[in-house]
């Protein structure tokens, strides 16, 4: 039996690590666009996911913006939900008990419009059981200035990422946004400041107008942009962080399919979230998955993490 | 919430138009054809594309158990139909459901069904279902459209042995107005339950009778919806209460009552 | 016969004047998206289009990027073509003699990497006959660090703007970048600095990965980001621009039908550019100009001036 | 440059499969059905959607001046031919041309046509070209591709009275091999020039054992595109005296001496 044999017949590896947590896979959901699972347990078994990333907690409960909240754009789609959440209480209350149960790290995205507030939920959350990372979303668009402030001054992420390592009992995870002239000079703030790994992107500020009632779409007017559009942004993010620091990269933006997945990868991401395509497609994290491991097979590529950022090293033939 | 939820690329098998505009397209899908109850949906996606990006929720207008397939029908109005109405039959379409709450049928004598617009497939629905029970309930449907040849599901309803009566904007069949203001008259004596589907001024309108003289109702609601299941919390409405409900999950089927309108 | 007859009959006025130039209409063509017009007279008739902003006119002569040049994205598209262009004596020579023929404004957009080469590129191509503004491109994203430093620093915009406007015998018009954390303080700079319009927005800088040959797609790894997916992220930043500064605003992005440019206007655009829709419909820009023309004429308004800017209104009935 | 191109929505008014994923589209265009030169070709897009954005390009496969309408044959492999297959008869496609030049025929005895793949339907229309020519010339078709099932065109090629030999990747029909291995047994005596549509590599390989030979050879490339009329810069390739060539404008036929392969 030839040893290609052999290799055709070897399962791939899909195994990464991940800031001192293992994961079965790198394929996981992105905050706010996976609820805390509940409902996409009624399609595929959540265990078959790398990690659980859940809906952000806020330091207080929210009830959400007023209507409309979404709307559709090419190939995207804005959303200005406003950070709908029970807040701390509701979730170790009634969400930890459930998705604790669950076999995979469960992420905690966190949210808030002050540092105190930050450390604190950090704080809080991170001594509960079952909490395995801590998300920090330094760029929520959709709260008005307080959140939107985090997301883009270098100093602020460094202030805040190191007064929540000091608390934080879990790996830390700052959520970086695109709405910024140089998410590198973030990404770095973020690792001298202690961060375990960084995710990126969250979504990009934009807007809709309807013409026929002469007015933003959105009852926030602004809302954040996501979906297959905004990919070539966040894949070019992912790019350059990933080759500036040397904590892991998780890479968010438009993945829809395998392929995107497999593009993130190669561009530098330990691991990557699906968004938006869970709503359009609410088995599109099984499929990801699945047609990584097989084109993997294909390929005959015995590891997932052979691949990572080899996009970045000199052009192979 | 626990049990799970079918979902397929489903086969068209059928694709005709009724109506100007107006199409009907059977799907291959034998255990929504068995689960789907009258004010549930399904969501539809086109296969191949990010534009459109999202699904589209389309009440289920007949469910064929022993065929195993679903009709659901629309009106081509923008990109999303638009782009449905391309799928022939043969092409296969991404297929989630049923979804939401389906109308609970109230203990009354009398049946008032409202439909409006696209509204009236669930309407279509129930009064099948209706006519199919063992203790049969006196059904009226009073249809609405902007002008008679949107007039659709009138031949179905009739065939379900619903009495029907039709409104147009124009006046070109029926009432020359709003078909809530045929409503009324039926609220009178008999112990009535009232189910309304449409857009939303005609589902406020039939909240205000009904709340006012203490009838029963259940109204079927729209909102723009990304998931259809509850995860995106895009297409919620205030409640009267306080904070939101999602249309998709807590509904699409309310009682006039849980609205702020 | 009513007033409402009366209306209905008359035709809407498309006129707008920007930064003194009297413009048939609000639509032209955006930098790099229409040749210099030869290619789409072939299609319809230029004089029809409000102005025409030609490809980007460099110091010196330049080839272009090698290829890949395009990659197609979700709803947009990826360009790296690397400003070619025959340098200013070519567009003297063989360009202007041709366009200066045409009825209408021609705008000659400028890019360069230091602020010696703005100037001088100012100062010679302003004297030229039938140049009737200057578009400056602070923001090519494809010609190394260089031109990527202008489109982001506020001082950099400043120094660059009251340097160029000194010297400067037409309209000039910064064209600003959205690769930016604050599009709104660009634009500030640009106004104070002596600017008669911003244009915005140019690309975002983006990637796409090519998983078989595994490394980027374009030759030049990043390109600009263009087309319907990037409409949102154009629109909220013409929104916010147009409602904190005085000068014009000239909305770019993602525009391909009337009703993209209405959007744009609603949000307070003074005139819009069509750029990538071109590509894929050579007749986008009289198709805009006639739906936008009866769209007005069926809603009855008599001016489209009536409707730059409504949508930061409170609402209306 | 000055003439004007014709642009339409086109009718589809037939799409038909010719072999596995390979289909012919019959496109209403009378202009560009008088106009159309073999080695020309047109831009396509598929309407109501941005993904896919941008349009396609294909060579005209056949012009049928009396009717007024044009054929293109495609392989259905990504996005843009995926929801190409979904314009039905009666749907309407945007479609501009034709573009580019077209091949220019040498002062021969004979001509040697390459076809590899997708170049094919090229191949097939300078085939009918030069059968109805005043002064026919004798005509060779060596047709390229992976498998026997993915030959197409031979029938056409045959008609036009062209000898045809035929090479699979795989050798389940003809020739087990490259298409362009048959190619110098034809460049020994006669006067011959040499005309090939098809990948890359076997461009390239027409192109050595040509210059090479010192045989007129005219190329017709591929390359991505977005605009098709000269506007984007997006299709360059390399000149040999340096700096690009517009493979839409400038092309798609070259001669190899003037591309940097
Ligand atoms: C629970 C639920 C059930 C539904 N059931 C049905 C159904 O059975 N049949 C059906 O046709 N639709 C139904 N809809 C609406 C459907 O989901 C789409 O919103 C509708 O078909 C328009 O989609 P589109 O993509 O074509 O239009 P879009 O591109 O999304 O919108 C284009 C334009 O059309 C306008 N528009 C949207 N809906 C309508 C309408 N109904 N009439 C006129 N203009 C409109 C929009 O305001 C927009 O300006 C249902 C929606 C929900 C939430
Ligand atoms: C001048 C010119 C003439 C052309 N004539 C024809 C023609 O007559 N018939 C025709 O079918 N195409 C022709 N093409 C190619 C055509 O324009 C498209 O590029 C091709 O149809 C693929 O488009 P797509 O959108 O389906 O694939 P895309 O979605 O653009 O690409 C999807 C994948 O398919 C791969 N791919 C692209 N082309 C091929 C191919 N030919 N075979 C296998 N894989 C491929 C791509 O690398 C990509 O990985 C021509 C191109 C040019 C420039
Ligand atoms: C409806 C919606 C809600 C979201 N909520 C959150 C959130 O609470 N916290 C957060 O960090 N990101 C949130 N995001 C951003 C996503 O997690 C993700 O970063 C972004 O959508 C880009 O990925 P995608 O294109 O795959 O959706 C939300 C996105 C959407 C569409
Ligand atoms: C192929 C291509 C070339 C471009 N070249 C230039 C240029 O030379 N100068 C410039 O200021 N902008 C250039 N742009 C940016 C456009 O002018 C425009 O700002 C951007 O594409 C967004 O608009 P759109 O989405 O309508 O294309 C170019 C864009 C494309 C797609
Ligand atoms: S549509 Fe997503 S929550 Fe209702
Ligand atoms: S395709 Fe645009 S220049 Fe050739």
């Amino acid at each position: 039996m030839s040893t290609v044999e052999v290799k055709r017949e070897t399962r791939p590896s899909l195994e990464v690590e991940l800031a001192g947590m293992k994961l079965k896979n790198p394929v996981m959901s992105a905050s706010g666009c996976f609820g805390w699972g509940e409902e996409y347990a009624r399609f595929f078994d959540l265990n078959r996911m790398g990690a659980l990333v859940g809906k952000a907690v806020t330091p207080r409960p929210r009830p959400g913006n007023p209507d409309v909240r979404i709307a559709e754009t090419p190939a995207g789609m804005l959303n200005a939900i406003g950070l709908q959440n029970p807040g701390p209480e509701g979730f170790l209350n009634q969400i930890l008990p459930r998705v604790r149960l669950l076999d995979l790290p469960v992420w905690v995205n966190v949210s808030a419009n002050s540092l105190q507030e930050y450390v604190d939920l950090c704080d809080l959350l991170s001594q509960a059981d079952g909490v395995s990372a801590i998300e920090l979303n330094l760029s929520c668009p959709n709260v008005g200035r307080g959140g939107a402030e985090f997301c883009v001054v270098q100093e602020a992420v460094r202030e805040t990422v190191s007064a929540c390592r000091k608390v934080c009992r879990v790996p830390l995870i700052p959520k970086l946004s695109p709405n910024t002239t140089d998410v590198v000079a973030l990404a770095r703030a973020a690792e001298e400041a202690g961060a375990d790994a960084v995710s990126l992107i969250n979504t990009l500020v934009g807007m809709a107008i309807d013409i026929d009632r002469r007015r933003p779409v959105l009852g926030n007017q602004t809302g954040g942009l996501s979906g297959p559009a905004v990919k070539p942004i966040a894949l070019r993010m992912v790019y350059e962080v990933s080759g500036a620091i040397s904590i892991p990269v998780v890479g968010i933006g438009g993945i829809a399919c395998w392929q995107d997945a497999v593009e993130f990868l190669m561009a530098g991401a330990a691991a990557v979230q699906v968004g938006t395509a869970n709503f359009f497609n609410p088995t599109a994290i099984p499929e990801v998955i699945d047609g990584l491991e097989n084109w993997l097979r294909e390929k005959q590529i015995g590891d997932v993490r052979e691949i990572i950022g080899v996009a970045r090293q000199p052009k192979r033939r | 919430m626990s049990e799970s939820i079918p979902i397929y690329r489903a086969e068209v098998l059928d694709h005709v138009e009724v109506a100007p505009e107006h199409f009907v397209m059977t799907l291959d899908a034998p255990e929504i054809a068995r689960e789907a109850r009258p004010g549930q949906f399904v969501m539809v996606r086109s296969l191949g594309t990010w534009d459109p990006l999202l699904p589209r929720a389309f009440s289920v207008y007949h469910a064929d158990a022993e065929g195993g397939c679903i009709d659901i029908m629309y009106r081509q109005v923008g990109r999303g139909t638009g782009r449905l109405r391309l799928n022939e039959p043969g092409v296969h379409v991404q297929l989630w459901g049923p979804l939401g709450k389906p109308f609970q049928l109230a203990d009354v004598e009398q049946v008032v069904l409202v439909g409006g617009g696209v509204g009236v497939p669930p309407i279509v629905f129930y009064a099948e279902y209706l006519d199919r029970l063992l203790a049969p309930v006196k059904v009226v449907a009073l249809i609405g459209a902007s002008t008679e040849t949107f007039l659709v599901g009138i031949d179905h309803l009739q065939r379900a042995n619903a009495t029907v009566r039709v409104a147009t904007d124009d006046g070109t069949a029926g009432h020359h107005g709003y078909v809530t203001q045929l409503l009324p008259e039926y609220l009178e004596d008999t112990p009535t339950a009232v189910y309304a589907c449409g857009p939303m001024p005609m589902l406020a309108a039939v909240a205000r009778i009904t709340e006012a003289q203490g009838v029963p109702a259940e109204l079927a609601l729209e909102a723009p919806m990304a998931c259809g299941v509850g995860a995106c919390l895009g297409c919620t409405v205030p409640r009267r209460e306080g904070g939101y409900a999602r249309v998709c999950t807590d509904g699409p089927v309310f009682r006039p009552e849980e609205i702020a309108w």
